[in-house]
């Protein structure tokens, strides 16, 4: 295994590994935002045991000149803070891998670049503040200006107050000058060409990317139960809650939160509800009662192994049919599977104008990889031409169910205009009120259902990535948008493309076409039954030719998928 | 305002021809006329059950949504649109049993409205089975030997929560229901009233004359800012007392507790984002 | 409209109308035993509305000489004991229609076969007693005994008191006397040939069929939260709670009830759940842990048209994708669809077995049409071949979840052995112990998926009706079976067969073979989106023809189902 | 029996070092010990949460369900095989958050279990964010202005819904806290305890020292059997009394009520339909 004398160009894999409470999330927060300001591409990603304290977690940060977004297997530094940490992700090493570390500590059989961690730690004030030597460590191996981040780092510490912020830049500091001493000897060499851009864009995590992008979509109330890895959507918008006049409410249960969103969207407001796939599944009679009463509603749907508790820290695509099908019943519902950060926003705010205009619910699906997916993303667009919200002032006579031609009964709220609003749970009249008429039934479905065609057209289109004179198509849908298209060059093969579906109901109308022109269909999913591919048989009557399924709870790596699909091909 | 304001002639009315449902539609049409509050002002959210159906007879806005969940949506109603007074209205199945969960944290969380449980100690649209304030022994068709379980004491629950509006009316007396509702309304933070109501499909045994029978009004005796006399009142169950059990001034709401309400009292509905103070926001994550 | 005279052989169909609590269900109790004793074939259905007292409420009753399961629109002798009756089921009512009753009360201006009812009914002491007087006046146009039905009346209003039972056996004659001389004129006759079969067969309402099949797979537990049309199979259950020692419970909510229904099979009962599209939604979490934990569960899901609230007294068949789906993450199931009272008794009972063997969850979908439906079934295989439950005595070294060549554990339940006996929501070791190692992951997730094909090959299989040299299939599922099967002869159409699923998942294998034999497919259901075809074009690749989907909350009757498919073909 | 019967000593504890459920393990397992029960005979239910981890941590037999969910398997469980001594546990955001509704109906049908409360104050399995029971002010990543609602107050509410056995203990001392448990299982109908647990990660306020501080034990001057006086210790937050607060004798269980038991004993799993008696029962149907 590893020769210790290694050089990295045009990307780098760093991981760190730990018990939790090792200070690890310290290093991937600062050390993220350094090699962005110095104008790296940088994608962060974590996976944590569902415990507090102990186990081993890591985070993987890739470093390169290009935009990353997907997870490798590949370690080419590893910084492990504990003995446990090699073992954790020893299948992970190859031959190329640098351990960046104590051998005496580690008790690794494995060639290890000596850093005499804990002794710089010690020297700093104690073992905690080991993390801030590793952070020094990396940073010069990056090639980071000492001053500059001495200041910052200090900066960042100041609120823990003088004699906290001193010593951890001393560790800072100490890591980092045994690192250029590292690097001057060319025991490990980082060389990725920088890129100004990254400079000038937003750091955000999935979770926040939910948040903001819901923000930016009008949402102004939002509920839920905690629920990993659901609740960073809440935290996020929970801390943004005093500057933007948000409601916030953490309720009882999840049969309490959405029906509280409903309420809440009924009244006017435009609420989000955030949640995961146990939740969800509590909340599937409120989505049917979303659909009777032409409430409009935004869930956030954070999925994780299952069933039940499953692995509650790691992620799965398991949940497509719980939100395809949830709540008894039949009516339209709007399903978005962001692939990256950046969709995550992007969607989540149209989430919310689609909801709104259309009258319907919408479920943006994200999964634990895509929420902790940590990096920076171009200045989205804001929305800005988004329509106001779709409400009428009402006059005296209003009928919150009128029968119109295009199946959209204007909506109004409490309190503005003159005229009544009603949402009835039962068969109604167009005034909302108790009916058993069988033709007013049909009308009134008809009317509901009309609303999938409308849908529909505002559907978002599948990417394609790759040939477009294909033959061979892999679809894939949600985060995985990421991994399969760095994992598509790697590919030798030819006529080869993806489709990757950011919209997963209703299907975009041109969806049809562009997977019959296949002669070959590969699914890519993160679960174990390929629920995406039976929608498309089911749609389209047509038939995959290979699975490539994964539902061990941890993400597809860029190298896992390109073996699996070049075995598929 | 004319009570006539609340009518809605063109729906009929499903309940059975007796129903203690009927003098409770009529207290509640009368509190909301004396207090000068006109249809477009008020909100009842209400789930299923015969008592549920009050917004399809009572002209005003309503969110009549699913059985046991009234409270989540009232709350939320409240807290987008705190001009509106809001009603919650349900059975005791709907409010007690479903919706146990939300009665209890809604207590808790106190938002700003009014919650008339319509107790008729049986479940009435589904036809005669037990609820949760059924009594020991009340024979169904479920429950073939009896009710077994101890009956939902509501009020003691509520004052045991400390619930700063407790308490309970017998709905066939329309004067003194209605005065107890206007009291409800009135009132800031939750305020629960439970209403005794004949059943006479379902309920042989709970019925006009019983109610009459095993209730009295409490007087002036009675401090309902007393939490410890108010407990003592809650659980007695030989005769039931009516009136207001308990009374707790000085509990903030949930709405006003929200940033959202403490700069603004502008409805949910009528705000907008600030678009440079997001951009600014958004900016600060470019970091 | 209707010449007074008329002759009904072979088969009639007899409705009553009125509001709900003026007696009609008395009527019917009666008048099916009293005919079905004679010999007759009877069938009956009602329909009502979601209030107790009023409205507008109809039973028919069709009597015939061969075995009926199916509702038809024909009126034939039409009994309205009010003035809205008549209005009621106005578009029912043909030329050929005969009304008995009061023309003046009715204040019709269709020709009435006039019956003094409320008169005779004044006459035997008020008007509460105009049901016995019809019963009487239909009674003696059957042709039954006089004297046999005065006795058999009289026993049964026994127990109200003497004077109830004198003056509703008065009311009775007064009514049969009416009728004899009515039939003497020769206004109305039938005849009918007897098939004295009938006299040992069980009557049963669909409820019913479904609480005494549960029995007879061995059922000693029921919990449920009431829920039309679901809780008269909890009502017959409680009725035979005291014979047969089945502990029962009201439960607070229908969360409380899957949760207690699956601590219960643990603990070694025989539990079922009982609920109808919401309450089952409410379930959807409880469903995912009983996946999880591999412990056997039956749910009964009575449906009825949503979404929501719906139309809660009326039937539909929209709750099929939420019996597929619901739960969070994948996990094994199985749906049973009985097309008949009798079927219903039959799967009930299956669906125990199979819970039990497999550790798997079982749902048994009917809907009100089902449920309500009342007629005489033969007398049932009692499952006496069954297995015993499949329960190990455990060792001191027991696993709960052993890794075993078939996948399946031997299940042990507390007490019952040495060995401890666990049940967990988490992913899991073979003891039961919270893991997240992700290769014993995805064997423990691979040994619950591997059950599908376990209980594939225990699947029932779908019924071929017609000529099995078909050109166009019709395809159905659940209660409709009688109703398509009774109008395949009218259809004047060549190689036509209806293939009938009762049960709708695992599909049985030879399932594709005979769909695919078909050149034309045509889908009937009781829902707005072709559930079951969706799940037929998943699985096979294929495509529907033609879609007969009915969603107004009334059952098909074979009129309309003949006329829809006529168009259809 | 010696308390090292319950050890698993194959299965890794996940807590945190100093978590405050290491203590309410050990009071248990001394408990089961001293009263005899071997592993055989015991089941524990539990939820979801740190709490709800106890059965992996302490050898019986155990259906570890649904957040929110312990209580109605515990109860049927317990109705299924009565001969089992059986444990719900959770801790506050399980037992009265997500399982508020089986709270409260669970004791109005009186099942003879125990319910073990692990009361942190907080969430410590999703890290931090409050629960029905943090106190006002509490913040967290979700309650950033702080703890708006009302903490439940369980016992107040199992007085009021005439809970048999009413106890509150503070985990950390594990002598007193044991016998409580004692008491608990030994006492027949549904038994609460709520135990004051500190989260040494997630709630830097309600500390080991915090709860010593703000408890204080009952002495012989309170007699357990007198309600008033029950809910008057239930109601004290400045200091919070520890022991048997409320103790009621005579309410059936729900077990006891239930027609199968009243005839045998013999688990539900050992009972056959009886053919004969079900053919008979079928042929009434042929009428
Ligand atoms: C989830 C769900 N479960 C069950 C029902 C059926 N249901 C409708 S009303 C009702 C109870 C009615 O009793 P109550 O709430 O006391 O109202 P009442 O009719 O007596 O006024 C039930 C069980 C339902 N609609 N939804
Ligand atoms: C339906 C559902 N909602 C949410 C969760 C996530 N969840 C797991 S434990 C927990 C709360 C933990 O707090 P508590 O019950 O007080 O237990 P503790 O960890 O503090 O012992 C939550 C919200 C879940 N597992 N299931
Ligand atoms: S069933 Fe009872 S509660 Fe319902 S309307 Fe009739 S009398 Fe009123
Ligand atoms: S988070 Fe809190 S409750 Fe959970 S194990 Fe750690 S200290 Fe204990
Ligand atoms: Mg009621
Ligand atoms: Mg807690």
């Amino acid at each position: 295994m590893a020769r210790v004398k290694r050089a990295f160009t045009g990307e780098v894999s760093v991981v760190l590994c730990g018990a939790a409470g090792k200070g690890i999330q310290t290093i991937e927060h600062l050390l993220i935002r350094l090699l962005k300001r110095e104008g790296y591409h940088v994608y962060a990603n974590k996976e944590y045991e569902s415990r507090v304290r102990g186990g081993s977690n890591s985070t993987e940060l890739r470093v390169g000149a290009q935009r990353i977004g997907a997870f490798v297997d590949r370690i080419d530094l590893l910084v492990p803070l504990d003995r446990e940490a090699v073992e954790h992700v020893r299948e992970r090493l190859t031959a190329r891998s640098v351990i960046l570390g104590e051998k005496e500590v580690l008790g690794t059989d494995l060639p290890v670049v000596e850093v005499p961690l804990s002794k710089l730690a010690a020297q700093a004030g104690g073992a905690i503040y080991v993390n801030l030597v590793a952070l020094g460590l990396l940073a010069s191996l990056f090639g980071l200006n000492r001053e500059e981040i001495m200041v910052w780092v200090g900066a960042f510490f100041e609120r823990k107050g003088d004699e906290v912020a001193r010593r951890n830049v001393e560790a800072l500091v100490l890591g980092f000058d045994f690192g250029a001493a590292l690097a001057g000897k060319g025991a490990v060499r980082i060389d990725i060409p920088r890129d100004p851009t990254t400079k000038g864009e937003m750091l955000l995590d999935g979770s926040e990317a939910v948040a903001y992008g819901a923000l930016a979509g009008g949402c102004n109330f939002v509920c839920a139960y905690p629920m990993s890895p659901s609740t960073g959507v809440l935290a996020a918008l929970a801390r943004a809650s005093n500057d933007f006049d948000v409601v916030v409410e953490q309720c009882e249960d999840e049969i309490a939160v959405v029906n509280m969103a409903l309420g809440a969207w009924f009244a006017g407001a435009r609420a989000l509800a955030t949640t995961s796939g146990g939740g969800f599944a509590l909340m599937s009679e409120g989505l049917s009662l979303a659909g009777m009463t032409e409430t409009p509603l935004v869930v956030h749907l954070a999925q994780r192994p299952g069933p039940a508790t499953g692995l509650s820290t790691r992620t799965e695509q398991g949940d497509l049919n719980l939100a395809l099908y949830a709540g008894h019943g039949e009516f339209p519902r709007v399903l978005y599977a962001p692939g990256t950060v950046e969709q995550a926003f992007t969607l989540s705010r149209k989430a919310f104008h689609i909801a709104d205009a259309m009258q319907t619910q919408v479920v943006v699906l994200t999964d634990q990889y895509l929420v902790d997916s940590f990096t920076h993303i171009p200045w989205p667009d804001l929305g800005d031409g988004d329509p106001a919200p779709a409400l009428v002032r009402t006059k005296a006579d209003y009928k919150r169910y009128a029968l119109t031609l295009d199946g959209l009964s204007p909506r109004g709220v409490p309190g503005f205009g003159e005229g009544l609003v009603t949402a009835d749970s039962h068969e109604h009249d167009e005034e909302g009120h108790i009916i058993e008429d069988r033709e007013l039934r049909v009308r009134m479905q008809d009317k509901r259902l009309s609303r999938h065609r409308l849908l529909m057209q505002r559907s978002v289109a599948p990417e394609l990535i790759g040939d477009p004179d294909y033959r061979t198509l892999i679809v894939g849908w949600g985060s995985t948008l990421p991994v399969i298209a760095e994992a598509l060059p790697l590919l030798k093969k030819k006529r080869l493309a993806f489709l990757h579906f950011s919209q997963v109901w209703p299907l975009h109308p041109e969806s049809g076409t562009l997977l019959k022109k296949a002669r070959r269909l590969i699914t890519a999913e993160q679960n174990s039954t390929g629920q995406f591919a039976a929608l498309l048989r089911q749609e389209y009557a047509l038939d995959f030719h290979d699975y490539v399924l994964k539902y061990d709870g941890r993400p597809f790596s860029v190298e896992e998928m390109a073996d699996r699909l070049e075995d598929a091909l | 305002m004319q009570t006539s304001h609340y009518d809605l002639p063109h729906v009929k009315n499903s309940w059975c021809p007796g129903c203690g449902n009927f003098p409770i539609l009529t207290a509640l049409k009368q509190a909301l006329a004396e207090l000068d509050l006109p249809p477009e002002k008020v909100c009842i959210v209400s789930g299923i059950g015969q008592a549920a159906k009050v917004p399809h007879y009572l002209k005003c806005h309503f969110f009549n949504g699913l059985h046991g969940r009234a409270l989540p949506p009232a709350t939320a109603v409240k807290a987008s649109n705190p001009g509106l007074t809001v009603v919650a209205v349900g059975g005791d199945g709907d409010m007690y049993s479903e919706g146990g969960n939300h009665f209890i944290h809604a207590i808790r969380r106190n938002p700003d409205l009014t919650l008339f449980a319509h107790n008729n100690m049986v479940y009435g649209l589904t036809k005669g089975q037990g609820s949760p304030t059924s009594l020991r022994g009340f024979v169904t068709p479920i429950q073939v030997n009896g009710v077994a379980n101890e009956p939902f004491n509501p009020l003691a629950v509520a004052v045991a929560l400390d619930c700063p509006f407790v308490a309970r009316a017998n709905a066939a007396d329309i004067p003194r229901t209605k005065e107890i509702m206007k009291e409800a309304i009135r009132s800031k933070g939750l305020a629960l009233v439970d209403l005794f109501q004949a059943c006479v499909s379902f309920n042989k045994i709970n019925t006009y004359a019983w109610y009459k029978e095993h209730t009295y009004y409490l007087d002036g005796s009675h401090d309902p800012s007393d939490r410890m006399a108010a407990f003592a009142k809650a659980v007695e169950t030989e005769r039931y007392p009516l009136g207001i059990l308990y009374r707790k001034e000085g509990r903030p709401t949930f709405e006003e507790q929200q940033p959202a309400w403490k700069r603004s009292a502008e409805p949910l509905y009528a705000r907008k984002l600030d678009p440079e103070k997001f951009r600014k926001f958004l900016h600060s994550k470019v970091v």
